[in-house]
């Protein structure tokens, strides 16, 4: 089975077509749009087996299907599709995860009266994303990158009679608009300079040797390459959406969507979007590009660990962790290593997928109780959720050996330490090793162990079978990517048949299992040996370090320094161009109105005296003939008849007695 | 050849007049119904078989129903039945402008020189009908449908009842 | 002003005819029975001189239509009593004797199975009083009867009844039944006003209300027909229908899934048009006296009666014209047998279903009726007409596509009908009554 | 004189014509006065049939054509011609054409 | 879907259709003038007078000619004259007959009253229906030969009905005769006293009074052959036998 580029489209609109069907569907008609969207997304993961299997056919060929859209003055814009390992791997990956948890939503969702609208609209966001994958221009990828932003927005403010999620919705969507102006700015740039937006076109794409040669050699300001800025601004991109820092706020506010909403954009969709953005466009990125990229990574992934230590909402420490694990990612990218990043790209989807679910699991199961204070002991109750739950946890702290998400980091740290230009990065990813270890480690301590604290989680129940396969099917793919990289790393040799394999390593995994052992040891220690014993009781951590852990759970105080600067900025400017506005150009306009006003009264004085008498003469007696002829007007149908009767008897004589002559 | 014209032209003409006099209306309408009738004989004499049958389709079958309809459906009002006042001299114009045209018409025919050479009967085949409206007519054909559904949904919303309030006919 | 049309049309009838009998007796004189009626006419009117012969030839269609359909009718009522009787375990009409004639009188009464019933009956009809109300329009009230009559007559006239054996061949035959039955509106009309009574002229119009709704259904399901056969004859129709797939599958339209859609839409529509049960709302004597045929008695009524029956046998002709293969024999080895024969076999076989279906259904109630048609057959009747679109585009290519349309066509017409039936099954349920106890 | 085929259907036609336009002009029912437009517009069909008969080379079926498509014109014009009919009777509960005639009710 | 109830409906019809030619079970209704209906035991139409014998219906009439039904009828549509002489009933006791019985059955209604106030079982419902006639007047006149019919009909007609008459018929008389008897023997012994106790004589008549009239007519069946003592024990009965 396999399936040419020139069918590749099919994949997107599986689901486009699926959310067309959820639009359409009565109210009630939850059984159709969940039908339909969870078909079109198994459906498209077979299809996407068959673009697997042709991509792995020629893993070094990037095999493209381009068309023309429209003429545009110049030259003509031109929209194709790509398949190649990297595009068939996410295709794979997101159609999979995507159905499960597809499925997970209907066990999930089914007591929403909107749960019609969710389907539709969870298949509008996996049609775009696939539409990102697939996208052979830049342009494209943009439009479908707009998509999946708008269909984000309209999950995560799903329930949009609660403030925090509306708040919420709009907080991400224009938190990502500020990185997608960058993007838009650097599409444009490119465009300009290349004539061009696609990626692979025989030679004459934008990724390929010439044209990056080309950009290469062009400077702008400060000595930098063309490249480097054009890089740099599709960055920015990449840094909105996948919540790098400092735009990484709206990641964890995205939280107040529902959980399998949560899933989808932490594993599958949404912040995945930029790290493949940057692993797609990586020929184009220069050494000073990356250098930035590196350092945001790391920047972002240490400080999302930290901020993860500190958080006591379940699915926030989730999405905190997601914030640190794609720091990893950039961070890989920027080393140099984007086989890494897309590796734990996809580990991350898997096991990020199943911890959310698992997550939304036990919400569902706790009457949405979200707060890991309230909860605990629900190992008992919940087996099948705990023992998933436990290997994705694993899986994320990066046990050794068994577990996939061992083996990306591993690879990320590895190529982090081979990087010549700094060590920084690398200690840097070396401690969120240990913060990650120790946060899930909490996690799971608190939520699973000890005793029930609430009512709600003393009266929890497994979760029904639509909720738990997907779980256990994620979890048996979490430990089972692990095959990837281990025993040979061929997932490196598809993607990258350039680069060379670099072997050894084996102290470096040494220290990186201590260190797991060290973050797990310490957070058992100080959460699970003791396990708490009210809600309100104090957290021990907190106890000891007060300040760090009150800064640290205040998000790094992000929100309060962005209301502080940048909005207080935006304030000042819109005053300042109020105040322009009212006093400048408003006095400049009425200055003119007074001109206008003034010439109005010459002009009629002259008028009314001077040209209008012979024209009111002309109107009056127009109007009496007006009503004169109006008065045959009289309404009476046989009237009108006689006459067109007596007219045509008139003129036939006219023209028969002037044809005599 | 010419017999049955001239037969089935008396017929007809006779049969419209009466059918214009008539006060009854109903009987103005049927023996109007047999004009079209004898109208549809004519085509049929004049070897268009598939027009005098959708003559015949048209009036007699369709049109007959609605005028019938619209005759039941308006009741008489007592006004109605007197003669009205200006009868008399509206009968006269319109003889005048009946006869005035009657008149040129004819004079026109009479004088007009037709060059006809006497030719067979030209045969119009359904199926020749059938390309024709296919092909070269194709879009007047889909003209024409659309006059005909505006016109009946033109017809349905002109001739319903404001419904006051909406629901009446509820179940 | 039927009048007139029988008139024109006989003027041309021997432009139009293409039936040279003549020729045909050469060529077939080996099966006797196929030619006989052609024989038989030709042998009347042979003695006459050759420029009154085509007159003589219509007035000799005119009186075997007559004699032909004035029996079967006598007949029809006679079987449809005795089926009728047999569905309710009753023996029927079974004892009309033959009358005792004075010269004869060693005969006695003879029973007859009630074969004698029509004659009976039409004695009966011929010396009941013929009341005709006072006040009502008594030329309208005398010509309602032979006006509808006449129409019905008139559709007998273009239905090819065998090999060879049809009245008046015609280029548009088809659209010519139509038009005629569709006058027959006319008459209902005429009735119910002329009467004079205001629950005749409400049932007329709730009669022509039934009749113009069923016309639509009616004239859509043949549509699909002319659209394969490529043409309005009547004769042409049959041709199109000759011969057998595999050398025992006839080509009838009715064994196509479009045509037997076209074929039972057809029907569905024929009972509604020829009032006939379930549809027989505007006469519906037991609920409604007898419509807008209240005020009619005796020879009239019996008017009436024929026309019913008439236009049953000519409704029922041309279902067999345009779907059950006309005249022609099912299987070849049964070509032995007449064609008029088989032709007869297929009507009266369509013409007991009618009664079969009148001794099953109960009636339906005007609002039913008039939803099924427009909500039900119509949009059918569309969709077939589309799936006949279909199906001639399929037949164009190859053998696979030519063996696919088969269950393609008979899926679009298939599911249609469920989806639609089900939307419709709902407004058959019985009917509660908010205010009954 | 000798009157040809073709001026006796002209004939009949404008006869037909003047009876329809008298019998509009002089009832005052506005049904009759619609059947005798009804009737006029008939009249003028007989002589797209007779042209098209008596045509010295008739091109296929144009007459036909025309009268085919007029009829379905006016099959629509008399729907709404009675549509109207029945609105008028219901505004002012006569079909008097003479007292249709304002615009405003 | 759609269709299948006609089709069940058409096949119960064709059922029928098929099942009547060959099951004549089947069949609802009888070919009338030749197969008479076999009507309902409770069918009552137009009353009859019952006869003991059907030889001799004239003289074995059990109606006394009392005249309560011409009395009690609602349309008057029955007429009685008694006979002048009497004669001899089924059990022996001289009785009045009628000399004239009619009655008008295109008056009668059929309403079963004569019937329920006849004393002595002599005029019972009939299952006649088919009494349709040329002549309006006399034709539907039933005079009393024509209205006389045999006890073997009643019993024909109505089995079990007739069959409590009977019974009830029998059980009287036998009653009457040991009374008769045992009378009889009382009498003889008060007769072998030689009248002593007068006193106790006025007790009987009202015993005999309380019971129906059954023993009051059977009783002189058995006190015939002793007409001497008879019309002391009859004198206060309220119909005096002998007019």
């Amino acid at each position: 089975m396999s399936l040419p580029v020139q069918y590749v489209w099919l994949i997107p609109l599986l689901p486009l077509l699926a959310a067309g069907i959820g639009a359409v569907t009565p109210r009630g008609g939850v059984k159709i749009a969940s039908a339909a969207a969870i078909g079109a997304m198994v459906l498209g993961f077979f299809l996407s087996c068959g673009a697997l299997a042709t991509a792995l056919a020629h893993p070094a060929a990037h095999a493209t299907a381009n068309f023309a859209w429209f003429d545009l003055g110049a030259g003509t814009l031109r929209l194709g599709w790509v398949l190649d390992p990297i595009a068939a791997f996410m295709l794979v990956m997101v159609t999979f995860v995507g159905a499960l948890i597809f499925i997970f939503s209907t066990g999930y969702m089914h007591e929403d009266e909107r749960a019609k609208q969710f389907f539709c609209f969870l298949s509008l966001f996996a049609s775009a994303m696939l539409g990102v994958v697939i996208a052979n221009s830049l342009l494209l990828l943009f439009i479908c990158w707009e998509l999946v932003g708008l269909a984000s927005y309209l999950l995560i403010g799903f329930w949009f009679h609660k403030p925090e999620a509306a708040a919420a919705a709009k907080k991400a969507f224009i938190t990502t608009r500020i990185g997608d102006l960058g993007l838009l700015l650097g599409m444009l740039w490119l465009y300009d300079s290349t004539g061009s937006l696609l990626f692979y076109d025989g030679g004459h794409g934008v990724l390929e040797p010439t044209a990056v040669a080309n950009l290469n050699a062009q400077l702008v300001f400060g000595g930098l390459a063309l490249s480097t800025v054009i890089g740099l601004l599709i960055f920015c991109g990449a840094v909105g959406k996948s919540g790098q820092f400092p735009l990484h706020v709206w990641l964890p506010d995205a939280m107040e969507g529902p959980t399998p909403v949560s899933a989808l954009i932490h594993a599958a969709t949404m912040v995945a979007a930029g790290v493949f953005l940057m692993a797609r466009v990586y020929p184009l990125l220069t050494p000073d590009a990356l250098k930035v990229i590196a350092f945001t990574g790391a920047i972002t992934a240490l400080m999302g660990a930290l901020i993860a230590v500190a958080q006591n909402d379940i699915k926030r420490i989730l999405a905190f962790s997601t914030v640190s694990q794609l720091g990893y990612m950039m961070l890989a990218i920027g080393v140099g290593s984007w086989v890494a990043a897309i590796f734990h790209l996809l580990t991350h989807a898997f096991f990020k997928a199943l911890l959310f679910l698992g997550a939304g699991s036990v919400i569902h199961a706790a009457h949405h109780e979200q707060d890991i204070r309230s909860l605990g002991g629900l190992r008992g109750p919940m087996k099948v959720t705990f023992a998933t739950f436990a290997i994705g946890m694993m899986a994320l702290a990066g046990v050794p050996f068994l577990f996939s998400g061992f083996w990306s980091k591993e690879a990320i740290l590895h190529a982090a330490h081979g990087w010549e230009v700094s060590h920084l990065p690398f200690y840097m990813g070396l401690t969120a090793v240990v913060l990650t270890a120790f946060y899930m480690t909490r996690l799971m301590a608190e939520t699973f162990f000890g005793k029930a604290r609430t009512h709600a989680s003393e009266h929890a129940h497994e979760s029904p079978a639509s909720m738990t396969i997907p779980l256990v099917i994620l979890a048996v793919c979490a430990v089972a990517l692990s095959l990837l990289a281990w025993p040979s790393p061929w997932l490196q040799h598809i993607l990258d048949p350039k680069a060379h394999a670099e072997g050894g390593g084996a102290g470096l995994m040494v220290l990186s299992i201590v260190l797991v052992a060290i973050g797990i040891g310490s957070g058992w220690a100080i959460y699970g040996r003791t396990t708490r014993e009210k809600a309100t009781s104090a957290d021990p951590l907190a106890a000891r370090v007060p300040g760090v852990i009150a800064f640290l759970g205040a998000r790094m105080k992000f929100d309060e320094l962005y209301a502080a600067t940048v909005f207080q900025l935006n304030a000042a400017l819109a005053t300042a161009a109020d105040l322009l506005d009212r006093y400048v150009w408003d006095a400049a306009v009425r200055l003119l109105a007074q001109i206008g006003i003034f010439a109005g009264l010459v002009n009629r004085e002259t008028d009314e005296d001077g040209l209008n008498g012979g024209f009111d003469a002309t109107s009056e007696s127009l109007r009496d003939t007006g009503k004169a002829y109006s008065r045959a007007q009289t309404g009476d149908a046989h009237g009108y008849l006689r006459t067109v009767a007596i007219g045509f008897v008139l003129l036939v004589l006219i023209v028969m007695l002037g044809g005599r002559r | 050849m010419i017999l049955p014209l001239v037969i089935i032209a008396l017929l007809t003409i006779a049969v419209a007049a009466i059918a214009m006099t008539l006060r009854n209306l109903i009987h103005s309408a049927l023996l109007l119904i047999g004009s079209w009738a004898g109208i549809a004989a004519f085509y049929f004499w004049a070897g268009a078989e598939f027009a005098a049958f959708a003559q015949v389709l048209v009036y007699v079958g369709a049109v007959s129903m609605v005028v019938l309809f619209a005759v039941l459906l308006t009741r008489r009002s007592r006004a109605d039945l007197e003669v009205a006042p200006d009868a008399i001299g509206r009968g006269l114009g319109a003889m005048l402008a009946g006869g005035a045209v009657l008149g040129v018409l004819f004079g026109a025919v009479f004088a007009t020189r037709l060059d006809v050479a006497p030719t067979a009967a030209p045969t119009a085949s359904v199926r020749a009908i059938g390309q024709q409206l296919m092909g070269a007519h194709a879009a007047s054909l889909l003209v024409v449908g659309v006059i005909l559904t505006v016109a009946l949904l033109g017809a349905v919303v002109i001739a319903s009842t404001d419904r006051e309030g909406g629901k009446e006919d509820a179940r | 002003m039927s009048v007139v049309v029988v008139a024109t049309s006989a003027s041309e009838w021997t432009a139009l005819r293409v039936v040279d009998s003549l020729a045909l007796v050469a060529t077939a004189t080996d099966r006797f029975l196929e030619c006989a009626p052609v024989m038989l006419r030709d042998a009347v009117t042979g003695l006459l001189p050759d420029p009154w012969r085509w007159i003589a030839n219509g007035l000799f269609a005119i009186v075997a239509i007559f004699a032909v359909f004035g029996l079967l009718f006598a007949f029809l009522t006679l079987a449809e009593r005795k089926i009728l009787g047999r569905v309710q375990n009753r023996p029927g009409p079974n004892r009309a004797p033959t009358p005792t004639f004075p010269f004869a009188k060693f005969l006695g009464k003879i029973r007859t199975y009630g074969l004698a019933q029509p004659f009976a009956d039409g004695v009966k009809a011929l010396t009941k009083e013929d009341i005709v109300p006072d006040g009502a329009d008594k030329v309208l009230h005398f010509l309602a009867p032979v006006a509808l009559l006449a129409f019905a007559t008139l559709t007998l006239v273009v239905i090819p009844f065998g090999r060879n054996l049809v009245a008046l061949q015609l280029d548009a035959a088809v659209l010519y039944f139509f038009a005629a039955g569709a006058a027959t509106e006319l008459a209902v009309f005429m009735a119910g006003w002329a009467s004079r009574n205001k629950y005749s002229l409400l049932a007329a119009m709730r009669a022509l209300a039934q009749l113009i709704s069923y016309e639509l259904p009616l004239l859509l399901s043949w549509v699909p027909v002319v659209m394969i056969a490529g043409s309005l004859s009547t004769v042409a129709i049959v041709e199109a229908q000759a011969g057998w797939k595999f050398g025992f599958i006839p080509h009838w339209h009715v064994l196509t899934p479009w045509g037997f859609a076209g074929f039972v839409i057809f029907m569905v529509a024929a009972l509604a048009e020829s009032n006939r049960s379930p549809f027989d709302l505007p006469e519906a004597e037991s609920e409604l006296i007898a419509g807008h045929l209240t005020e009619y008695s005796g020879f009239k009524y019996a008017f009436f009666f024929m026309a019913e029956y008439f236009g049953m046998c000519a409704l029922s002709g041309m279902a067999v014209t345009l779907f059950l293969g006309g005249w022609r024999a099912p299987l070849p080895f049964l070509e032995f047998i007449p064609s008029y024969a088989w032709f007869g076999a297929k009507l009266l076989a369509l013409i007991l279903g009618f009664m079969w279906i009148r001794a099953t259904f109960p009636r339906l109630r005007i609002d039913q009726l008039t939803r099924f048609s427009w909500k039900f057959l119509v949009p059918l009747a569309l969709i077939n007409l589309g799936n006949t679109v279909v199906w001639a585009l399929m037949s164009g290519g190859s053998p696979a596509l030519a063996l696919a349309r088969w269950p393609v066509c008979a899926a679009i017409i298939v599911v249609p009908f469920v989806w639609l039936g089900r939307a419709q099954s709902a407004s058959y349920a019985p009917r509660t009554y908010r205010y009954a106890a | 004189m000798s009157l040809s085929p073709l001026q006796l259907c002209l004939l009949f036609s404008s006869a037909l014509f003047c009876v329809g336009l008298v019998g509009a002009l002089s009832r005052s029912n506005t049904i009759l006065v619609l059947l005798g437009v009804e009737l006029m517009l008939n009249a003028a069909n007989l002589n797209f049939i007779a042209f098209w008969r008596f045509s010295p080379s008739p091109s296929p079926a144009t007459g036909v054509m025309f009268v085919i498509f007029s009829i379905a014109v006016a099959a629509a014009e008399a729907a709404v011609g009675l549509a109207l009919v029945i609105a008028i009777y219901r505004h002012q509960k006569n079909i008097r054409l003479q007292e249709a005639n304002r615009l405003k009710g | 879907m759609l269709g299948t109830g006609l089709i069940q409906g058409l096949a119960v019809t064709a059922k029928n259709l098929v099942g009547s030619f060959h099951d004549p079970e089947r069949y609802t209704t009888v070919e009338y003038p030749e197969v008479k209906p076999k009507l309902p035991e409770n069918y009552r139409n137009f009353p009859f007078l019952v006869s003991e014998t059907a030889e001799d219906p004239m003289g074995t009439l059990r109606c006394v000619a009392c005249q309560i039904c011409e009395k009690e009828c609602p349309p008057q549509c029955i007429y009685i004259v008694k006979s002048k002489d009497k004669k001899l009933d089924a059990s022996g006791k001289a009785q009045l007959y009628p000399a004239t019985f009619a009655i008008d059955t295109s008056v009668c209604m059929s309403c079963q009253i004569c019937v329920e106030v006849c004393p002595f079982d002599a005029i019972k419902m009939d299952q006649e229906f088919e009494i349709a006639t040329t002549d309006r007047f006399h034709g539907l006149l039933l005079n009393r030969e024509q209205l006389a019919k045999p006890n073997s009909y009643y019993h024909q007609i109505h089995p079990t009905e007739a069959a409590a008459v009977d019974a009830l018929l029998v059980a009287a008389r036998k009653a009457a005769e040991e009374k008769a008897k045992a009378a009889a023997a009382a009498k003889a012994a008060a007769a072998a006293k030689a009248d002593v106790a007068r006193v106790s004589r006025p007790v009987n008549p009202a015993a005999a009074n309380t019971n129906t009239g059954q023993e009051t007519r059977a009783t002189p069946a058995t006190s015939a052959p002793q007409p001497p003592a008879a019309p002391s024990a009859e004198a206060p009965k309220p119909p005096p036998p002998a007019a």
